[in-house]
């Protein structure tokens, strides 16, 4: 099996995937869901059958088709990518067992579609990770948008619909209205779309153009839920949980950050735009987001809606990463992404299953929750921590390495920015777990104990990881160097 | 002579003496199936042509075997290929799919008629593009206009018929716009021939009859184009007729003007009379945007779902006017490429449409609530076709947009405008076909006590095929990028 | 001298035009408008356009208005007061008219001989007609052969209208009362035009035949022996009533002459290809490429003839047909 | 000389004039049947500028006599083109009136405005 | 000497004619009532036709041309009268009363009154 299919078949996998299941849906439930597993599992054994290769430096690429002249459909893998389709490949298998408990403990309808369209999600996320130039890399965004409108509007009534429609009409918006000019400003300026080491736009644009297409594609890429383009990530929390855990905490909002880091590296070269004076204003915006979302999700007193607004922020952690264009700043967004998805997608396992159990949803009803469901909660509060970065969770490294990046700039905001967040975080996060934990439990409340066991099983095994990564992270680190290697410091 | 070289005669023949055997055929479904037969062999021919013409040489044909300027000349180049190929495509997929529909709103035994008028307009829609002669492309575009009043007056509504009487009037107008002109231009040069009056309309270009001539054909085309001011007769036509017909014309009609527009414009006047490519884009630049913004919005607010997609047709002829009007390779390329993937797009929409309409009678988009759950493989192609209307990558409309956005960016200082206008328009149309997937699939189910199915098989097959071909063209897009390649090349002087 | 006379023929047009437009009786515009297309031919035939004169009169005198008549028979007689929209239409057409004229100055003169129409292709056909075709009537040899194909287009522009009319008005009135009652007695009650108009009927065919067949030599061919055949029929109808001639060509007969005159065409323009030549391309039907043409358009003027008289003629009786059906 | 240098140009501007009074009773006349009549006076309008132009001083109608040599003969070609022309003219209008009859019978009435109103 | 007479008698035929003509239009014009009308009008297509054409036929002298003039004379002389004919039945049917001759004068008074 070599590289090239590997990749063309861990996109044509998930789709393969939604026909059975599909088809299976017709005959039994069971049946479906050992169908998911199973596409899961092997989609994820394909996707790190390439890794080896890529440690050894190779950068595995095939083109499908040619569209029109320089404009073709090529997937090529490379670090960023790499890792991202690790990740969320990895991430799918957890989230399919929790899915499992959860839409069975709730008694979702429509489950096949719910299941087939998170299979099409997952392929787009792979086109998108494996993406060889820019037209493809649109191409599966778009993808990726549509499908998910379905799994947001999953319950169908009129709420439902109205902020599916913002979801969908702010992603779109901004993907037609500014990303594709963007990439077509590219391509007429640089002749070519390709991701190359470095940047194909050095020399092609002058500084004020540099500011304004690094605007059109930092907005256009709505799905880094960069401010003010954040609008749709709250209004996505309507979706059943899984999807909010592995889409709106990894594979759509990743995708969105990834677009931008992988446009930074490989389209602009991060010394091209370091040097160009107009591009600057990208690292305020990421650090306004940041400081913002954090404040905002202080006064969220709906716990999805609060996490919906940490991913916010956490996710401008990355874009002002990249912003900060120095080697070690880019590394660690790398490892943010990794993280923050561990942390993220535990925390809404976590907001999930307590749902499931108790149908509750808001802040305050969760005083005492922690005697009745102690698994849950402590993958809650390892989550919390990560989020804030104490160690030992996995949060603490990306940070460190975002911190070094700063340092490498002399970037003091950068350093003020990480410090109040962190505070911020921390002011929003503790108060539940001491809720959580210490709070007496109002009387009256309806008795339950823990979510279904493979919701459990989810969120432990993601809880671990977190805590995990913060000892076992050297893979990553060295695989994600190799993107910055021969870069002054 | 040997059959290719007859082909381009046979493209037209073979429909137009179909027609009057149709007539005779009264048994159930004969004429059905004699026209459905009819139409294919069209399609097969111009794709023989298609293939000739990428093979190189334009393929010219004297008929009656009389030297060009005397007798009647026909050639088939890209651009006449690629439209051959959307109309007979067109009338052959639409023909596919009829049955069950018209057996619904045409009686039985007026159906022998009514299938012969519609091959005779796919004659005279085939027979303007494949003529090389003013005056011959009038006499067909006469057949073709009197062919599609005959099939618009078949909807069952009584509007329809109003429509239609406007349709006739406005048709009419245009027609003897473009008479006059043909004239005007025949009096100072004394040729009927496309090719021998650009030679000979040098001497006499500058004079007062040819630029009167230029304005009569313009407007005169415009008209029967619906281009934008001049598109008031169109939504209501599109809105009225029988579903099928709908689907054929919304694909192919107004198409056939724009390319005699273009291809008079830039074949004849263009090359010879100095300044006239900057008079013809100034004409057609503000009113293709005006157009595209203006359509666009309107069709947010329509109510029925086929006058919403009609006045969207308005909006892509702007499209296609506006790349035309950027005089250059890219952006007679992106017009001539969106003329073919635009037809792919309504046609599978209005397919769709057709389905749904033959299980609900009532197209206002309120009423739609909740179909997809009685049809969802229906719904499902309306929404694939709905989006290639949008332009999401990895459909057939994608495309042309793009070309159409380099195009503009190549296109001087006010490229930013027109790409701004094309997204703005994008958008909307985003909103108008989101207005239709939302009622279709969670808007509350309207009271519906009769049992309800999905479109009959032949329909659903067809329509599927038609949001494939969406799908396909999107991926795979050579064949009419070079056929668009070709025109543009010949078009614009490069070919010659 | 001849040009005083078209000055004043012209003149009189313009004012029957303006008059036309202003009668309220739809009835009177009718009328004027059948006067409008006799004088038209007359100008025609000023311009030595003998064809196109016999055709306007035939057609544009004679059929339109009987068309015209049958469509008021079943409407109605006079037009309601129109209310605004004047101011801007005048504008529009002023502006029109003031371009079209403007354009005027620069025109060739009115028989200016070095008019460039006269210079390229016409030249060709006055001076090769006698070599490849070789029949006197110019203008038949150009419309049958070399322009065959437009004509060919003609025929079925003019079947389209046929099975338009058919198709449009083959749908059930609204409201079907007494399903085609006593069928009208046309005039037989007066004796004096029944008498005149049976004396007629037979010469108006005949000189409609003479002129079919004389097509190739004098002014003629096949769409004005057809539009003066389906006039003598359609006398004879108001003759003798609708039904009276329905019974001496019925309908099935109408619709076969309108198909046949159509496949007829095209049939000889197919079998040329099948002979091996173009299509339309009738040298190849002979042995001697000039009786080749020669017979090709003899069928042809016949296949046109057939076309044209039978579909006049159901469309005559499309609408009265429906005029007994109210 | 001058004055029939102008006359030449008199049928083109009948012509004009024509044109826009059958245009002019097309745009604003509501009554669908005089809108028709407005309509086939424009049509005719056009077929006088073609004939007008295959005049030729001192010919006659191009049909060759015997044994005539050096007579001038206008011009047919724009004479075949008006004979099609005027047969598309009566076909549209057949139509056209066909249609009006089906409008009186669905509506009950053939002015615009009142057709507009019933809807 | 002798064609030049019939050339005379020609012209003065067609003289007739045209002044035939000419009183029909006045009398078509000025006469009172529709019946009246009608019987004016209808002196041009019967002595008028007879006149003009006889005229044009010694014109033409012993040629087709007077063979085809004599048939359209022929043809008018049938036609015409029906025509007129025609239209009074018509106007009768329709119920249209003919009244009195009148002269002008007293009609415009009795209009007047």
């Amino acid at each position: 099996m070599t590289p090239q299919n590997t990749i063309l078949i861990a996109i044509c996998l998930p789709l393969i995937g939604m026909l059975g299941i599909i088809i299976a849906g017709r005959v039994s439930a069971n049946l479906r869901e050992a169908v998911t597993l199973i596409t899961a599992l092997c989609l994820a054994y394909v996707v790190w059958s390439l890794l080896p290769e890529l440690m050894a430096g190779g950068r595995p690429g095939v083109e499908v088709t040619q569209l029109m002249p320089g404009i073709s459909i090529a997937f090529r893998v490379e670090p960023l990518g790499m890792l991202f389709s690790a990740l969320a490949s990895g991430l799918w298998i957890i989230n399919s067992i929790y899915s499992i408990g959860y839409m069975r403990g709730n008694k979702e309808k429509h489950q096949t579609r719910f299941y087939a369209c998170f299979a099409l999600a997952l392929s787009a996320t792979m086109g998108v990770a494996f993406a060889g130039n820019l037209f493809t890399l649109f191409l599966f965004y778009e993808i990726l948008t549509l499908s998910t409108y379905p799994l947001v509007s999953h319950k169908g009534d009129a709420a439902t619909v109205r902020s599916a429609r913002v979801y969908l009409g702010v992603l779109l918006t901004t993907s037609i209205g500014l990303f594709l000019p963007a990439i077509i400003w590219t391509y007429v300026a640089a002749g070519t779309g390709d991701f190359v080491l470095g940047g194909i736009l050095p020399g092609k644009l002058q500084d004020p153009e540099v500011g304004l297409l690094l605007g059109l594609f930092v907005f256009g890429i709505g799905k880094a839920a960069v401010m003010p383009v954040h609008r749709w990530l709250p209004a996505a929390m309507v979706a059943p949980t899984p999807v909010s855990a592995l889409l709106h905490a990894v594979a759509v909002v990743k995708a969105g950050v990834f677009a931008i880091t992988k446009i930074i590296t490989y389209t602009f070269g991060i010394e091209f735009l370091f040097d160009s004076s107009s591009s600057g204003w990208m690292f305020y915006i990421a650090a306004f987001t940041i400081l913002a979302a954090s404040i905002i999700a202080l006064r969220q007193t709906n716990l999805k809606r609060m996490l919906a607004y940490s991913t916010i922020g956490q996710l401008s952690y990355v874009v002002m990463a990249a912003a900060i264009l120095k080697p070690l700043a880019e590394v660690g967004a790398a490892i943010h992404m990794v993280a923050h998805a561990f942390g993220k997608i535990t925390l809404f396992f976590a907001a999930g299953a307590i749902y499931v159990a108790s149908k509750k949803t808001e802040l305050y009803q969760l005083k005492g929750i922690g005697r009745r469901m102690p698994w849950t909660m402590t993958a809650f509060t390892i989550g919390a921590l990560s989020m804030i970065g104490v160690p030992p969770t996995a949060g603490f490294v990306s940070k460190w390495y975002i911190l070094a990046g700063a340092f490498q700039a002399q970037n003091t905001w950068a350093l003020f920015t990480i410090i109040g967040s962190t505070a911020l975080n921390a002011a929003y996060f503790l108060p539940i777990i001491y809720m959580a934990w210490f709070a007496k439990e109002e009387s009256g409340g309806k008795d339950h104990g823990e979510a279904p066991f493979p919701a459990v099983l989810a969120l432990t095994l993601t809880a671990m990881l977190t805590l995990a990564f913060f000892i076992f992270n050297g893979p990553v680190i060295e695989l994600e160097s190799q993107v910055v290697q021969g870069l002054a410091p | 002579m040997d059959l290719i070289s007859h082909l381009p005669a046979l493209q037209v023949i073979v429909p137009m003496l179909s027609a009057p055997i149709i007539v005779l055929l009264h048994p159930r479904g004969l004429a059905w199936a004699g026209a459905t037969l009819a139409a294919l062999v069209s399609f097969a021919i111009s794709i023989a042509l298609a293939v000739a013409v990428l093979g190189g040489e334009t393929q010219t044909y004297a008929m009656g075997g009389w030297p060009a300027p005397f007798g009647i000349a026909l050639s088939v180049g890209g651009l006449s290929a690629l439209v051959l190929l959307v109309v007979t495509g067109a009338a052959a997929i639409a023909l596919l799919a009829a049955r069950p529909s018209i057996d619904q709103q045409i009686e039985l035994e007026r159906q022998p008629m009514f299938y012969s008028a519609w091959l005779l307009g796919l004659a005279g829609l085939a027979g303007i593009v494949v003529s090389a002669d003013a005056f011959n492309i009038f006499v067909f575009m006469e057949i073709s206009s009197l062919a599609s009043y005959v099939l618009i007056a078949g909807g069952p509504d009584r509007r329809a018929l109003l429509a239609v009487f406007k349709y006739l009037i406005m048709g009419t107008i245009g027609a003897t716009f473009y008479l006059i002109g043909v004239g005007l231009i025949y009096m100072m040069t004394g040729t009927l021939n496309l090719a021998d009056m650009e030679s000979r309309i040098g001497d006499v270009a500058q004079t007062r009859p040819v630029l009167v001539a230029a304005g009569f054909i313009t407007i005169g085309l415009a008209l029967k184009a619906a281009v934008f001011p001049l598109h008031v007769w169109l939504p209501n036509a599109y809105t009225q007729a029988p579903h099928m017909i709908t689907v054929f014309l919304a694909a192919c009609a107004t198409k056939v003007s724009i390319y005699v527009l273009i291809r008079f414009d830039y074949m004849v006047f263009q090359p010879t009379m100095a300044e006239h490519d900057n008079q013809f884009a100034l004409f057609l630049m503000p009113l293709a945007l005006l157009g595209i913004l203006v359509a666009s919005a309107v069709a947010m607010f329509e109510g029925n779902i086929k006058r919403l997609l009609g006045t969207s047709s308005v909006a892509q002829i702007g499209y296609i006017m506006l790349g035309a009007s950027f005089i250059s390779l890219a952006g007679v390329e992106a017009s001539v490429m969106h003329i073919f993937n635009h037809a792919l797009a309504k046609g599978g929409l209005f397919l769709a449409v057709a389905c749904i309409a033959y299980r609900f009678r009532d197209l206002r988009i309120q009423e739609l609530g909740g179909v997809a759950k009685t049809m969802p493989f229906t719904c499902a192609a309306l929404v694939l076709c709905g989006l290639s209307l949008i332009g999401i990558p990895g459909t057939a409309g994608f495309i042309s947009k793009w070309l159409l956005i380099t195009a503009s960016l190549e296109s001087g200082p006010f490229g930013w405008i027109f790409v701004a206008v094309i997204l703005v328009s994008s958008l909307m149309a985003v909103v108008y076909i989101w207005r239709i997937v939302e009622s279709l699939y969670f808007g509350g189910s309207a009271n519906r006590d009769t049992v309800i199915a999905e479109a009959p098989l032949q329909l659903l097959v067809v329509t599927w095929i038609a949001a494939l071909a969406n799908l396909y063209f999107g991926f795979f897009p050579e064949v009419p990028l070079a056929l668009a390649d070709n025109a543009a090349g010949v078009l614009m002087g490069y070919g010659k | 001298m001849i040009f005083v006379f078209s000055l004043f023929l012209l003149s009189l047009l313009i004012i029957i035009a303006i008059a036309i437009v202003q009668a309220k009786n739809l009835f009177v515009s009718v009328m004027l408008l059948s006067i409008f297309s006799l004088l038209m031919a007359t100008n025609f035939f000023i311009l030595d356009a003998a064809d196109v004169a016999l055709t306007e009169a035939a057609v544009g005198a004679g059929i339109t208005t009987v068309i015209f008549l049958s469509a008021l028979a079943l409407t109605a007689q006079r037009e309601r007061k129109v209310v605004g929209g004047r101011t801007i239409a005048l504008i529009a057409v002023g502006v029109l008219a003031s371009l079209i004229i403007y354009a005027t100055f620069e025109k060739p003169r009115l028989g200016d001989p070095n008019a460039p129409v006269h210079q390229h292709v016409a030249p060709w056909y006055l001076e090769k007609t006698p070599e490849y075709i070789d029949i006197p009537n110019i203008v038949t040899a150009v419309l049958s052969s070399y322009r065959g194909y437009d004509t060919l287009g003609e025929v079925f522009v003019v079947f389209t209208a046929c099975i338009g009319v058919l198709f449009i008005l083959g749908a059930k009135p609204a409201s079907l009362r007494g399903e085609r009652n006593v069928e009208r007695a046309g005039l037989r009650h007066h004796l004096i035009p029944q008498v005149v108009g049976r004396l007629l009927v037979p010469f108006i065919v005949l000189f409609g035949l003479y002129v079919q067949f004389h097509g190739e030599y004098g002014p003629g061919g096949g769409f004005q022996a057809g539009a003066i055949i389906a006039t003598g029929v359609i006398l004879y109808a108001l003759l003798e009533g609708e039904a009276a001639a329905l019974r001496a060509i019925p309908r099935s007969v109408l619709l076969g002459l309108v198909v046949g005159g159509a496949l007829l065409f095209g049939g000889v323009g197919v079998v040329c290809m099948f002979m091996g030549g173009a299509f339309l391309d009738y040298s190849v039907l002979q042995s001697d490429p000039v009786w080749g043409q020669q017979l090709g358009i003899v069928i042809i003027e016949a296949g046109v003839g057939m076309a044209v008289c039978g579909a006049l003629l159901s469309i005559f009786h499309a609408f009265a047909a429906r005029e007994i059906a109210q | 000389m001058k004055l029939l240098e102008l006359l030449g140009y008199y049928n083109y501007w009948v012509f004009a004039i024509a044109l826009v009074i059958g245009l002019y009773a097309v745009i604003s006349k509501t009554n669908l049947i005089k809108k028709l009549i407005g309509l086939s006076i424009f049509q005719s309008a056009v077929f006088l500028m073609y004939i007008t132009m295959d005049k030729v001083e001192g010919g006659t109608a191009p049909i060759i006599k015997a044994g005539v040599e050096d007579q001038i003969y206008s011009n047919p070609l724009p004479q075949v083109l008006i004979l099609t022309a005027i047969v598309v003219g009566v076909s549209t209008l057949a139509l056209g009136l066909a249609i009006v009859v089906r409008v009186n019978e669905r509506y009950g009435t053939i002015e615009e405005s009142e057709i507009l109103e019933s809807d | 000497m002798i064609d030049l007479a019939v050339d005379a008698l020609s012209w003065v035929l067609l003289a007739l004619g045209g002044i035939c003509v000419l009183i029909g239009g006045v009398g078509a014009l000025r006469f009172p009532t529709f019946y009246t009308r009608t019987h004016a009008a209808s002196l041009t297509d019967t002595m008028a036709t007879l006149l003009v054409f006889s005229g044009l036929m010694l014109q033409a002298g012993f040629t087709l041309a007077t063979l085809k003039l004599l048939a359209i004379m022929l043809f008018l002389l049938l036609t015409g009268p029906t025509a007129t004919y025609a239209l009074a039945n018509a106007a009768l049917e329709s119920g249209l009363k003919p009244e009195a001759p009148t002269i002008p004068g007293r009609t415009r008074k009795k209009a007047d009154s």
